[in-house]
């Protein structure tokens, strides 16, 4: 076996220096009837690396690979160029074969960039402090409801119906276990969001309001009046950020009151990857650090005066706090943040801006022309690089009629909320700056012949 | 291109011993230091060029961002460089041996790097149609297969996130389980030795959380366990094999207790590598058991994950696993059961974990290294991975205390305790003494159970002489620990960093960069 | 995974000071020594696993290998560390400022990388019907078209591996036209500055070489040029930019007289970064220059090659251009033109100078730099290069002698030599002190014009921070020589080598690893 | 531009700091008639990374490529499987981004490399020593008949018309220019190769005699006669050897008396690349060493006595010797030499030896099932992975039906051997590990289609 050091002579010496006679009697104390007695005879043996590649590679073409065809698909995973250069470094054994930095002096590295991505997203949410990731959005949406729970010591969460429906999942799985009072509605296919819902359910119960920003349906809007009443009563605003590189364009959570801001980072370095391993983004205002969940990296100095980083503040953590921690996650996505800040250090300010503005310059230019088709009506008012279009007829099948002219052509609705009917013409349409304008064209095209 | 050290030179300078210099730029040679992004790069600087696309109206409803956000930029030259000089300052596996127990720091396949990267799996959105993803969903569904035949189990839930994400799947199914049957146990059982993540996960699902007591031989009191059980207990937690590194001997007798009881057996599946291919959990009662695919199936740990955690099932609690799974048709065409399509093929499940499918990228990777050693290679992997652990307790148990040696042959783990080392000098001396040795230093104090504990597992990718080389060594460090030498206490003496000053880090933190303050700047 | 360094810990030891002590391992933390594969590998040993074929019987005509042949294998993680941890013992670009003048270190773009790599590039066999390559060959030819307009000439040979290999095919050319009109002219002229490869290159093709004389500004003197022209003259060898980094202002004029007397002119265009999209070498009578693809155009220099060095023709030279060659048809298809289609296409060919195409993996690395650039960013690269580089004469140039700063703005690269050095100190304690201060050092001792020369080149790829640290440390080290500071003759100090014997490795040359005499392991 | 680190702020402080008021000052010493006066306007400006990917993109689907397709193709360039993590070594900044270890202390890890590298090549070769690389086979080929001439001071080389014609035609645009006497001969269609010839040639006035082993129709046999010969007559044996991996079969040319083995390493690590770079491989007798061409590498002790490597005997080499030097040679193919050292490395002897038989029985396979069909007959008695088969009509037009039908079914001879007829119905076919049974069949299916 071609990953295993161990020649027969090696394990034959060693089983005598340690003074047994075969490697059985180092598993004596599994009960003889628990022992295999060899392989297990239903499952093949070992395979060179070629014939695993090719089963692989059989199988991989089998799917329909975004970037080979026009793709617009959207709903909380976004497909956007990546650097060669992210995936170069990422792939450096000290960043990908190290572990969670328990050992500072030798772990700088993985350190430094913490800290550098927990600046880079508490800026990018207009946040005070981020952590150094959760797995992905939806559990870091989940983790700041119990976060909210936890400061208010309230148990009443108002979800936005524009939150992703499976964040809203996510967060419904735990909370019939936590004891969490969620308030949910379906959204509707108009280009108003359900606010004025969420404004009047506040009151003196509610630990918080989670509102996700651009929303399911790409809509978006100033969360300055929700972040007002909610703190007014006491309660936290969360805003959910699926799509990061709207922030480029448009303004910040924090900047506009809330209190703890979420998000996916996959949009950033990524990848697809058919939905994970993602990055969950995770900010909130000072005041609530010690609250957080998730490992958090500080700065300090060494016993010579010089600058490093290290974890801190683990007494929140479950490995010093157990069952008190303010969550259970250790290994987080460390990767993933280190691909995200790379990206965003490759971009800076100035290609944020740029990206997001091709992004959004590109979305309308599609949302113009799908909306010429006749019986195509665009929902959105506003909308940054994702908008929903009602359909005359129910979007599944025409998604896949799409997909059989080789169109990756958006979400349908009627995935997302299977028993909504009200919502089952609708499609979401996410445009990005890999859609070129043939492909938005080929897309109009394809869509108007289903369609006709 | 050149004459540069002319041929034929020699050397003027005398033999080493002469004073280090200090540098200007403070590097070291290859040693060098790198100032943060916010201290090198600027919001103006960018290191992509954008496709050129026509002016549109604005329709971002008035939301523009106006203020600066704060982001620096490099060119794509200057990032490399400081993501390459950063990444010198760490160790990984892929620099020397990474002993750190508990974590399975093995060997990571470059074949699973490169099959995750195919277009087909790394290219593809989770929520495109089915018809479009077929490939993957088998991969999936491959993955699922070898480890319900790895386990001998009924049912696995591959969305969990993590170790720790796959200990709530298990916990909530038991929850889910005890409602079904309008049960409403509260208490779960857990070692001391126990796994943080353990306990955190009882109690984030509400249960409240008691410990079990161990033998003196480092193992769960069997006696001491059936005398808890009761009405009001949930379930067990049991690591097996254990963070002391046994093998719990008990464990279907525990088994038996616990479903007599009415409670459910959760089973932490961290160590799963010393007896994969060797034992199936299935076989000795277990109800769940998440497996760490970054432990036992070599997906890179990336300096903090991503990992992945599948959990499997029971026939007693498959039932109330989590959505989505994937399903094979007779046809051979897979499907995905989702809020869409689940109607009333899985009614009982407690929900969704995660937005999507799980860490595909991690399943690829897993499945590779699982196809690549096959059956009888996955079964030498824990041969290997306790032979390895054995000779290293061996090679050490005369220097370092092993309170747990004569407890029977330890499996993938060897632990010592700190008993014996010189006035004042701790376990963390000869961790940062190992770090000037070249190694990672092994797991300290973990589990809680042992005094000053030094957690080594070495696994099976480790070759004899890089464990005598760190046996050798590690005797060395213990010599200079029993003997009081003051230069132990100062290690480390080689790395990037002097020991860090983490009572400062906690006290004032300092989670962000902040620009400095133009008073303070200009001192 | 758990409580390593106990949270809240402050270092108990002292500052700095203490003496650092020696390791049993020899490793000081990150800095890890290696052994060869040849002591830490068996014959027995394998890093791979073989498909399993049905046995046959041997055709091999009796010629079964069957001494040992003493090849020690690894498995693939010693194979991972092996390589990993030697590559640490590198500086190279990733990590900093590597300033080896005339060979243009600058930045590899890793989209490059990835170009290379696709598959149907790099999977592609040379001799596969041209019907199946259309994409490899439009790929050489769009390549070539840039190199034809960027150079402003008539024609470029892509075959040649490397720069050296280019001029070799450029003296060739000129040597199979001179032969074309039976004048078998003898005498190629080179500046005493050129490269070795010029005078190699023109001596392995029967020429002999004569020095041409240069002023004392650094340049090519056209007047004793003119004196030395005659009929026996086939042709000059000239670097423009020149190795001194100066503009050979009287290119055009040398081309004239060389012309007039009936030679060709060769342009060794290693320096071609420094003007770019600023000079055609066609408008200055230039008949051949080769182009190091590894310099200008970014390829990777790999530790030493791979290179490419196409070579572009002027139109009297052209028709002797070696094959094969690309030609693209009016219906948009390619073909290759070898000794099969030659015909008469091309009949005055000199020949072939390699088994196939040249260096493909180059091509696209190169193309894949110049369409990122395009023609607006390839002229900023020749204007940011030369700023650089004037930078750093400018910053240095009154610590260090600059024979030729009188002489005008350098191109890409600053001259200095060791002239104000304390007595004993050289040009290489400079280079060694730079070791230290985490630089690689400048090209020493070439040109062969300037005593003790230091040539650097700090690339387009560098920013202004990183010339500034340089020019601080450059002037830190110096002030060194300049004091005499013992310190520096024993630099450098923290690389993984101290200064190394040469004298001892050429005078008993150990080419190749010995199993050590078993007397002599036995000592 | 993402490539260039400076800003226009840097540029004017920069000039400032200078004392010029514009770059173009720092080109006065260009005339100003050769100045351009701004980009060059018959070519494109900068592109974004993703349309430069997706330019290559497009052209790259234009190939096929041999993995994806039974492939053949041999005759000096080989398709085998390379393990990922080749790869991924030869990818670390530190070996990809280094250049000519010219400063040992920084660059032990090339050096180390080079060490072990020369040491595999020579004990493959069956030689004493090895150097550093060169650039190709056919390169190393030419360099070996000078370093001849150079030993001998005789200009007569006898070359077997087995070697690779490529070679061949190389080394004959060489001996247009230094005076070296080719004595060359075509291949013919049989199962003996020309050693009677090259026995008979062989006299006081040779410097060399060459052979390919296997030879370009994977001929093969014994070399100790004609070494015996050549010895006897004060020449020396040059062997040429295309497909190492051959070697883990068949008897090292050293082992039969070879003075100096050269040969192509493509085969380990590097892969096909549509014919560069590749890497040259050259070794020779100890003897011979200070007229060898190329970089060494030699062991050595640091100030402190640690041992290290450097660069050796350069006083053979351009830089120092410059018009004496041995060879041109700068720039070799560092990186090629160290993807075959580690492809070696991961093999081992073990390895190569089964990879070879592996190749051997596949080959075995394969020629038999070819020469089953009716018109088809098999040339080689003996071969390794590569034989020739007589068509029963002319091989280009088969080769090109081949393709179309999917299959890279070899090389023809005609292809090699444009003006020979007497060789045109000859087609070399490579049978590597790659190919699997399938392969062998779909080959064999499609060719009997087109013959019949
Ligand atoms: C014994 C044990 N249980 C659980 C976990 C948690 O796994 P994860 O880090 O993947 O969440 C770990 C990992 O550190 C562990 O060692
Ligand atoms: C001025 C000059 N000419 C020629 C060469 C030779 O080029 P190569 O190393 O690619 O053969 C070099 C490279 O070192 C050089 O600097």
């Amino acid at each position: 076996m071609r990953y295993l050091p161990l020649t027969n002579t090696d394990r034959q010496a060693m089983l005598a220096e340690i003074g047994v006679k075969s490697v059985d009697d180092l598993f004596i104390d599994v009960p003889v009837e628990a022992r295999l007695g060899g392989p297990i005879s239903s499952l093949p043996n070992h395979a060179s690396e070629m014939a695993v590649e090719r089963h692989f590679f059989d199988l991989a073409r089998k799917n329909m690979a975004a970037s080979h065809h026009p793709f617009f698909l959207g709903c909380g995973a976004y497909k956007h160029h990546v650097p060669a250069s992210v995936d170069h470094i990422i792939q450096r054994g000290e960043f990908l074969t190290a572990y969670t930095p328990y050992q500072p002096e030798i772990a700088q590295g993985t350190l430094q960039m913490l800290f550098e991505f927990q600046t880079q997203v508490a800026r990018l949410f207009g946040c005070d402090v981020a952590n150094a990731s959760m797995y992905d959005g939806s559990t870091a949406c989940w983790e700041a409801i119990g976060m909210a729970r936890r400061i208010t010591k309230r148990h009443k969460a108002i979800l936005s119906s524009g939150l992703h429906p499976h964040y809203v999942s996510v967060a419904r799985t735990m909370a019939k276990y936590t004891g969490d009072n969620l308030d949910t509605a379906l959204p509707t296919l108009s280009s108003t969001t359900d606010s004025a819902r969420l404004l009047d359910a506040i009151d003196g119960e509610t630990s918080c309001v989670v509102v996700q920003y651009p929303d399911i349906l790409g809509r978006m809007e100033d969360l300055s009046a929700i972040a007002a009443k909610a703190h007014e009563h006491g309660a936290l605003l969360i805003a959910v950020v699926t799509e990061p590189v709207a922030l480029g364009a448009i303004k910040a959570p924090g900047e506009m009151g809330a209190d703890i801001v979420v998000g996916e980072g996959q949009s950033l370095g990524v990848g697809l990857q058919f939905g994970g391993p993602y990055v969950g983004l995770f900010a909130c205002k000072e005041k609530f650090v010690r609250q957080m969940p998730g490992r958090l990296c500080g700065e300090t100095v060494d016993a010579e005066g010089k600058r490093g980083f290290v974890l801190t503040l683990s007494t929140r953590e479950q490995h010093i706090r157990r069952e008190k921690a303010t969550s259970n996650i250790c290994t987080n996505s460390g990767l993933c943040a280190l691909a995200f800040s790379i990206h965003m250090t490759l971009l800076g300010e100035k290609g944020l801006r740029g990206l997001a503005q091709v992004n959004h310059a590109l979305a309308v230019q599609a949302a113009d022309r799908l909306a010429q088709i006749p019986g195509v009506e665009l929902v959105n008012d506003s909308f940054f690089n994702e908008f929903t279009l009602r359909l005359p007829k129910e979007a599944r099948p025409v998604v896949r009629a799409l997909a059989d002219k080789q169109v990756l052509g958006g979400v349908s609705l009627g995935r997302l909320y299977p028993n909504a009917p009200e919502l089952e013409n609708g499609l979401v349409v996410a445009v990005t700056e890999t859609a070129s304008a043939e492909d938005i064209e080929t897309f109009a095209t394809a869509l108007q012949e289903i369609l006709s | 291109m050149n004459a540069l050290n002319q041929s034929g030179s020699k050397p003027e300078m005398g033999p080493s011993g002469d004073a280090k210099p200090a540098t200007f730029t403070g590097n070291r040679a290859l040693m060098l230091e790198e100032a943060l992004i916010f201290e090198i790069g600027t919001t103006d600087t960018t290191g992509v060029d954008l496709p050129e696309v026509g002016r549109v109206a604005s329709r971002l409803g008035g939301l523009e961002r106006n203020r600066t956000i704060g982001l620096p930029g490099l060119s794509e030259p200057e990032t490399v460089r400081h993501y390459t000089r950063l990444s010198r300052q760490n160790y990984a596996i892929d620099l020397g041996f990474f002993p750190l127990g508990s974590c399975t720091m093995k060997h990571n396949p470059r074949l699973n790097e490169k099959v995750a990267r195919m277009a087909g799996f790394a290219d593809v959105h989770p929520l495109q149609p089915v018809e479009t993803v077929q490939g993957a969903l088998a991969v999936i569904n491959e993955l699922a297969v070898w480890l319900i035949e790895l386990t001998g189990m009924h049912g696995v839930a591959m969305t969990p996130k993590a170790g720790a994400h796959g200990e709530l799947c298990g916990i909530l199914a038991i929850k889910a389980a005890l409602e079904a049957r309008g049960d409403p146990r509260s208490v779960i059982l857990v070692p001391e030795s126990a796994h943080g993540t353990n306990p955190a996960s009882a109690a984030f699902a509400g249960f409240s959380v008691e410990n079990i007591p161990a033998t003196s031989e480092g193992r769960v009191d069997l006696d001491a366990l059936k005398a808890r059980l009761g009405p009001d207990v949930a379930g067990v937690m049991i690591t097996n094999p254990n963070t002391c590194g046994l093998f719990e001997r008990d464990m279907k007798a525990i088994s038996d207790a616990v479903h007599a009881a009415g409670g459910y057996v959760y089973c932490d599946g961290a160590n799963f590598n010393a007896i994969v291919g060797r034992v199936r959990p299935g076989d000795l009662g277990i109800d769940a058991m998440h497996i760490n695919l970054h432990k036992t199936f070599s997906t890179p740990h990336g300096g903090g994950g991503p990992g992945s955690g599948p959990v499997v099932l029971s026939k007693a609690l498959s039932p109330f696993g989590p959505l989505p799974f994937t399903e094979r048709h007779a046809d051979g065409r897979y499907s995905l059961v989702e809020e869409e399509t689940v109607g009333e093929r899985h009614p009982r499940s407690f929900g969704r974990m995660t937005a999507f499918h799980g860490q595909m990228g991690m399943f690829t990777r897993a499945l590779s290294y699982i196809l690549s050693h096959g059956a009888d290679g996955l079964r030498q992997v824990a041969e290997d991975a306790v032979l390895n652990a054995n000779y290293i307790l061996h090679g050490l148990k005369d220097t370092l205390d092993a309170p747990f040696a004569h407890s029977g042959p330890c499996m993938h783990e060897a632990l010592f305790s700190d008993d014996g080392l010189a006035d004042g000098f701790t376990t963390l001396d000869i961790a940062k003494g190992l770090i000037d040795e070249g190694y990672h230093p092994m797991t300290v104090y973990f589990p809680l159970v042992v005094h000053g504990a030094m957690l080594i597992e070495p696994t099976e990718t480790e070759s004899k002489a890089t464990l005598d080389q760190f046996i050798g060594a590690m005797r060395s460090v213990v010599q200079r620990a029993k003997a009081g030498d003051p230069s132990l206490k100062s290690a480390p003496h080689y790395a990037p960093r002097r020991r860090l000053d983490e009572t400062q880090a906690a006290r004032k933190p300092v989670l962000v960069w902040q620009e400095p303050d133009v008073a303070v700047a200009a001192e």
